[in-house]
């Protein structure tokens, strides 16, 4: 029976005002606390078991209130259960190392992928899921609810109201989660100033300040310096312009991470002004401001792109550029994770991006049997999204060669997003791209995932484009026909070597495999002076100056 | 027979050389160095066998106060350029001097390396070696006897300033613990990713890259092992006379580096180097009437 | 771990001849190879000597020069490549650059 | 091999060794000597299971440049770094013993002739030094080509261009700084220690070598330029570095002989002075000296371009 003195409906923010009071001797005018004090204050408000979100995602990261968790007492402050976006600094895994916690939910750990799998390995660490961006914002919605989050912030006013500027990111999210279920908001700010130049969360969100001893870190993760650009990499940017963009007449677009991607961004100007095709497409980008997009901006051939978040040393072009990005009245650039996400997974016509294991059957991985490296947004976008209505002639076009089309629909007419993976047959040291098993299976089973991590499972993938030429995988009719089409492009690997040329050649009648020379490209013009920018150094010309590279890629 | 590592020990080495009480310090005949220049570099006149010399050695106690990078032996910007000016001002002391009349160099080294800093690299420290090795190059082909006697340390680039433009070199045997090298075995195992066992098992056949005395002896970097601390003068001497002889003789490259790679052929150990120059030396004589 | 040298031979069906007397191509850098084409008598075949650091790819070897020599039908010619872990497109891709560049040489 | 007309448009900083060779000289002019055709590659790599090259990294040979016959060395940094083992160092003495033949039989023709066809050694290096696989031949090697930089003085000049991928350090950074005429691009770098090892021996704080900005404004080329450590700052194309090469080459050699930076007891007073003034500024950075020298704007000079940089910077005195 349930009488009215045992129903609390705000016990949350109870506990909440107790947290608070616990940390007041630390607090100094206004919301601000002495760097310091911070450790004290982390000790106040958490408790043994709480969710604590901790800021930091591929980019940005709140670098000091992730070393002052480290140094709070394990006696007081332990088994946390730590729901954070990117695991990429070492004293993300020093927390489990030290007791302070032991739960993870995530969804990328790139850097620390092989600690990772060593501390799961070990017992210091339960992870309760992998997952990609959209997919644990989600989360924090529904049952992995932060009780605390610790975030950064450029700048805040000493009201509390934060400037998150081009790299505002995951903030916004984070901090709506927490703060509208009575949770607390601790932020790192690099500065405190009179005005911010924009609010980007409010001060009543936000609970405690603390400017930090050093800016947030910042890692330049989409740089990608053209002068490493192989033949290969150009090569395949060369099939994919001619076969598969221009063939569907792509202009909403994201690309993955990597030298292919941005070799396919620098041949725009060249390659693909050659063949025409300015204006026809690559209008229109989910994307983070990838240097190497300069020239194709300059160039005239890009109409706006939506960001994920900021590029270190990008801020004053992209500031200079407002009709391609999206500007504040303050004149920066804010980047939301979230919306970009969800422009990416429904208003794209095509993902494309590199992996680092290719299965027989097309499902993919940049798992390992050692590290545990996670998604990021990537499957966010490397999908068909399933609750898409809006028509456009590249996604038609694609949903009317799919082979399953009338066995699903009856034929009734819908579009398919184009997912692409860009693939090395073998990568260095003679690594193969296409394997029997991935190795992500062996994975789930040592760290007792309750799912191998895939990235890409072969039913959202339509195309694979390797040296050998593009598999059009979409337009097969059944697993058999995809398997033959994944050897065919998987060359000299033990999966290509089972190829029956034969069921090749026929597969190539049918434009389900096409070669380069089938595409009327001569192999032999892939190389490096077909690059708009061959250099940093050029990319900065490009971009008349505004572009400044972090010093590890100013090579000059 | 006395067995004493001699790592540090520069200065004592110089008065185990030379005559007894005759080094004068920062002196070269009327030139004189302030004590504060370079202070890693001994270099100053003395007499060995009762004949004037001129000895460059390095003082692994000393500390650079002004370039922090430079102590125990380390040749800096200051020690590499005072080494030079001190060739250079032997030369022009003796410049009117007859051939086997101009004073012998002795190096004695003992270094383990050229200055690796900040300030180094923003100044120039490539033309501090550089400038070092010109002058001993331009001395030994000019007439001067340069010796250098091994006594310690003579690692990679600082062997190649300090050491390696003579026109012999000497070196105690490796019981002396003496050390030569670019690098020591297990960092070029490091580097490299290969085995540390493979490693000395090929050094064994193979000279080139291992570390020691013994294997620069085989490659013709190392004319003679003195096995004897007390055999150090009279082999220097030894040395001089040879050195002197060959130059009066008047036979090209008949001492310093060029000899050392005939010598290193002949031991055995650098058997590629002559057929490569011949080959380049026969393809050029068959085009070059549309050159010259 | 030596260097490993693998030996190949091919028979083209429709024998082609090397545009050049000889010619090299290609830089041994890392993920790449260089390769020297030599005319010389073989009856017909076409040989190859690889040297690479690499072990346990001699049956890819066999299959990226094989199909080589297929597009190309060469003969009479020797081959020999110093490879430092190039991959197959790599080498296939340097093949072809190094056979294109000697036929331009050769009109030229 | 491509052609000339197009080699001289290519980024020197992207050539190969063997462009550089060709480029460098009058078109059609080059011959290489100890080719890859001779396969003298290094013998020592095998067992060490490292791969080979049939020119152990660096292409030597002879070309033109008007008149004057030109003995070329260019080194290939994608191969180990075009670090100098036994094979790749005998390749360097090599071409200057044929520089001192050609250099006497054109004497043996007369003063005139001889300063009309004076021949000349160039190098065009990308090396970090000795070859650690073959380390002690390599280090001896070194010795060689220090002795014949000297041996050819007096007589004809030895020059240096510098402006590939890996730049000149280690042993090869004091053969450079030996040479008569430096010439570089902004995207050379010369020094003797590489930015790891000087970041192992004095700290992250101190020097910080992913910092490639640092790198660059320690060793690159404009700092080498206002240094007086380097002669000719050139654009990044071999036509830039060709043409630098030729005129230097008009000059008389008295005056291609004034551009060294040491080599003499005077020379090495001015260095000694310089290091004196080393203590004095002691600059925490690369741009500490270039204020110090009158250029009030430090900060920007990297990102000049080379023209604009060669017309506002203030020089070392």
């Amino acid at each position: 029976m349930i009488t009215e003195e045992s129903v609390s409906w705000d016990s949350l923010l109870q506990d909440t005002r107790a947290r608070l009071a616990a940390a007041a001797p630390y607090v100094q005018a206004g919301k601000q606390v002495a760097a310091a004090d911070a450790v004290k204050l982390l000790e106040a408000v958490l408790r043994p078991g709480d969710k604590v979100n901790l800021e930091g995602d591929n980019q940005k990261q709140a670098d000091f209130l992730a070393g002052c968790l480290c140094r709070v007492d394990p006696a007081q402050v332990h088994d946390l259960h730590m729901v954070q976006s990117v695991l990429s600094l070492d004293r993300h895994l020093d927390l489990f190392d030290k007791g302070i916690a032991k739960k993870l939910d995530f969804s990328f750990s790139g850097p620390q992928a092989g600690r990772l799998a060593e501390y799961v390995r070990a017992g210091k660490l339960e992870i309760g899921a992998i997952h990609t961006y959209l997919e644990l914002y989600g989360r924090y919605f529904i049952d992995l609810t932060p009780r605390v989050a610790l975030v950064a912030a450029y700048s805040a006013d000493r009201n509390g109201n934060l400037y998150t500027g081009a790299n505002t990111e995951d903030t916004p999210v984070i901090v709506e989660a927490t703060k509208f279920k009575q949770g607390i908001v601790i932020v790192q700010v690099n500065e405190i100033v009179d005005q911010v130049p924009r609010v980007d969360i409010p001060a009543d969100w936000v609970d405690f300040i603390i400017q930090s001893p050093q800016p947030f870190y910042i890692e330049p993760l989409f740089t990608r310096d053209p002068a490493l650009i192989t033949d290969a990499q150009i090569l395949r940017a060369m099939m994919v312009i001619k076969g598969i963009y221009a063939e569907y007449g792509l202009q909403r677009l994201n690309h993955g991470i990597g030298f292919d991607t941005a070799a396919i961004e620098l041949l725009l100007p060249t390659y693909g002004e050659e063949l025409g095709l300015k204006g026809k497409i690559c209008s229109y980008f989910a994307l983070n401001p990838h240097p190497t997009l300069i020239p194709a901006i300059e160039s005239g051939w890009v109409r706006s792109v939506c960001c994920f978040g900021g590029e270190v040393g990008m801020e004053e072009y992209v500031k200079a550029r407002p009709d391609v990005f999206f500007i504040g009245p303050d004149g920066t650039m804010r980047s939301n994770r979230c919306l970009a996400q969800t422009a990416g997974h429904y208003a794209l016509d095509i993902f494309i991006g590199g992996t680092l294991q290719i299965d027989r059957y097309g499902n993919s991985s940049t798992a390992t049997a050692t590290r545990i490296a996670g998604f990021g947004g990537a499957p966010n976008m490397g999908c068909d999204a399933r609750g898409r209505r809006h028509a456009t002639s590249g996604w038609l076009r694609c949903g009317e060669e799919y082979g399953l089309q009338q066995e699903m629909t009856g034929g009734l007419p819908r579009g398919k997003r184009l997912v692409v993976q860009l693939q090395e047959t073998f990568r260095e040291k003679m690594t193969p791209g296409f394997v029997e098993e991935l190795d992500a299976v062996q994975l789930a089973k040592n760290a007792g995932l309750a799912l191998p991590p895939v990235m890409i499972y072969s039913d959202d993938l339509t195309h694979i484009v390797t040296e050998e030429g593009i598999a059009y995988l979409h337009k097969c009719a059944d697993m058999q026909e995809r398997m033959a089409a994944i050897r065919a492009v998987a060359g000299y690997t033990d999966i290509g070597l089972q190829e029956d040329p034969q069921e090749t050649a026929a597969l190539r009648k049918r434009g389900i495999f096409k070669t380069a020379e089938d595409l009327g490209i001569d192999p032999a013009r892939a190389n490096r002076s077909l690059l708009a920018a061959k250099n940093m150094r050029e990319l900065v010309h490009w971009s008349k100056g505004l572009y400044t590279p972090p010093a590890r890629f100013h090579n000059w | 027979m006395t067995v004493e590592m001699m790592i540090g020990r520069g200065r004592e080495a110089i008065d185990m050389i030379v005559d007894p009480g005759s080094f004068q310090e920062n002196r070269i005949g009327e030139s004189e160095f302030s004590p504060e220049l370079g202070p890693g570099a001994v270099v100053g006149e003395a007499k060995l066998a009762g004949r004037d010399i001129v000895v460059i050695a390095n003082d692994a106690e000393a500390i650079n106060e002004r370039f922090p990078v430079v102590y125990f032996g380390v040749i800096g910007m200051e020690e590499a350029y005072k080494m030079a000016k001190t060739v250079y001002t032997v030369m022009r002391q003796d410049a009117e001097k007859a051939a086997g009349e101009k004073r012998p160099l002795l190096l004695i080294v003992d270094t383990p390396g050229n200055a690796p800093g900040k300030i180094e690299e923003i100044f120039g420290m490539n033309k501090a070696t550089g400038a070092y090795q010109l002058a001993l190059a331009e001395a030994r082909r000019c007439g001067h006897a340069v010796v250098a006697m091994v006594i310690g340390r003579a690692i990679s680039g600082a062997f190649l300033c300090h050491g390696l433009q003579a026109d012999h070199i000497l070196s105690l045997s490796p019981e002396f613990g003496t050390m030569i090298h670019v690098m020591p075995l297990t960092s070029i195992s490091r580097i490299t990713k290969l085995d540390i066992e493979r490693l000395e098992q090929l050094a064994e056949n193979n000279p080139v890259f291992a570390a020691g005395p013994d294997f620069f002896y085989r490659l013709g970097g190392v004319d003679e092992m003195v096995t004897e601390l007390e055999d150090m003068p009279s082999a220097i001497n030894r040395h001089i006379q040879e050195i002197e002889a060959a130059k009066a003789a008047g036979v090209a490259d008949c001492t310093g580096p060029m000899y050392h790679g005939k010598l290193g052929e002949q031991r055995g150990g650098r058997m590629h180097r002559r057929p490569v120059i011949e080959r380049m030396t026969a393809e050029f004589a068959a085009v070059a009437e549309q050159y010259l | 771990m030596a260097l490993q040298e693998l030996h190949y031979t091919f028979r083209a069906t429709e024998p082609q001849p090397f545009p050049l007397g000889w010619s090299h191509s290609g830089v041994v850098g890392s993920g790449d190879m260089e390769v020297m084409f030599e005319r010389c008598m073989l009856d017909g075949e076409i040989r190859f000597k690889v040297v690479t650091p690499v072990r346990g790819f001699e049956r890819v070897w066999e299959q990226v020069l094989g199909r080589f020599v297929n597009e190309t039908n060469l003969a009479d010619v020797s081959v020999e490549i110093n490879d430092n872990n190039a991959t197959p497109v790599v080498v296939l891709m340097r093949l072809r650059q190094a056979l294109k560049e000697a036929r331009k040489e050769a009109e030229g | 091999m491509t052609d000339w007309q197009a080699l001289q448009q290519k980024s020197f900083y992207e050539a190969t060794a063997r462009e550089r060779a060709n480029g460098i000289v009058d078109a059609a002019s080059f011959t290489e000597l100890a080719g890859p055709r001779d396969r003298m590659s290094s013998p020592h790599l095998p067992a060490l299971g490292e791969a080979i090259e049939f020119d152990d990294g660096v292409v030597t040979g002879v070309g033109r440049v008007g008149k004057h016959p030109v003995f070329v060395i260019s080194q290939e940094g994608r191969f180990i770094g075009g670090a100098v083992g036994e094979v790749h160092g005998a390749k360097m003495v090599g071409i200057f013993q044929l520089a001192q033949q050609a250099y006497a039989q054109l004497a043996a023709k007369g003063a005139d002739s001889l300063a009309e066809r004076l021949p000349a050694v160039v190098i065009s290096f990308e090396t970090g030094g000795v070859r650690l696989h073959e380390a002690n031949a390599g280090l001896l090697a070194h010795a060689e080509v220090m002795d014949q930089i000297q041996n050819a003085r007096g007589k004809f000049p030895v020059i240096a261009l510098i402006g590939s991928k890996i730049g000149c350090f280690g042993g090869m950074g004091f053969v450079a700084a030996a040479t008569d005429l430096i010439i570089m691009s902004e995207l050379g770098r010369l020094g003797l220690t590489g930015p790891e090892v000087i970041e192992q021996e004095m700290g992250r704080e101190e020097f910080n070598a992913s910092d490639k900005a640092l790198v660059y404004r320690t060793t690159g080329g404009k700092h080498k330029y206002i240094m007086r450590d380097c002669n000719q700052l050139v654009e990044d194309s071999i036509g830039a570095f060709r043409t630098a090469l030729a005129s230097a080459l008009q000059q008389p050699y008295a005056e291609i002989a004034r551009c060294r930076r040491i080599g003499s007891e005077a020379l090495v007073d001015e260095q000694l002075a310089l290091a004196e003034l080393s203590c004095e500024i002691q600059p925490q950075d690369a741009r500490d000296v270039w204020a110090y020298f009158g250029n009030a704007d430090a900060a920007a000079i990297p990102e000049q371009t080379t023209a604009d940089f060669l017309r506002t910077v203030r020089r070392r005195p």
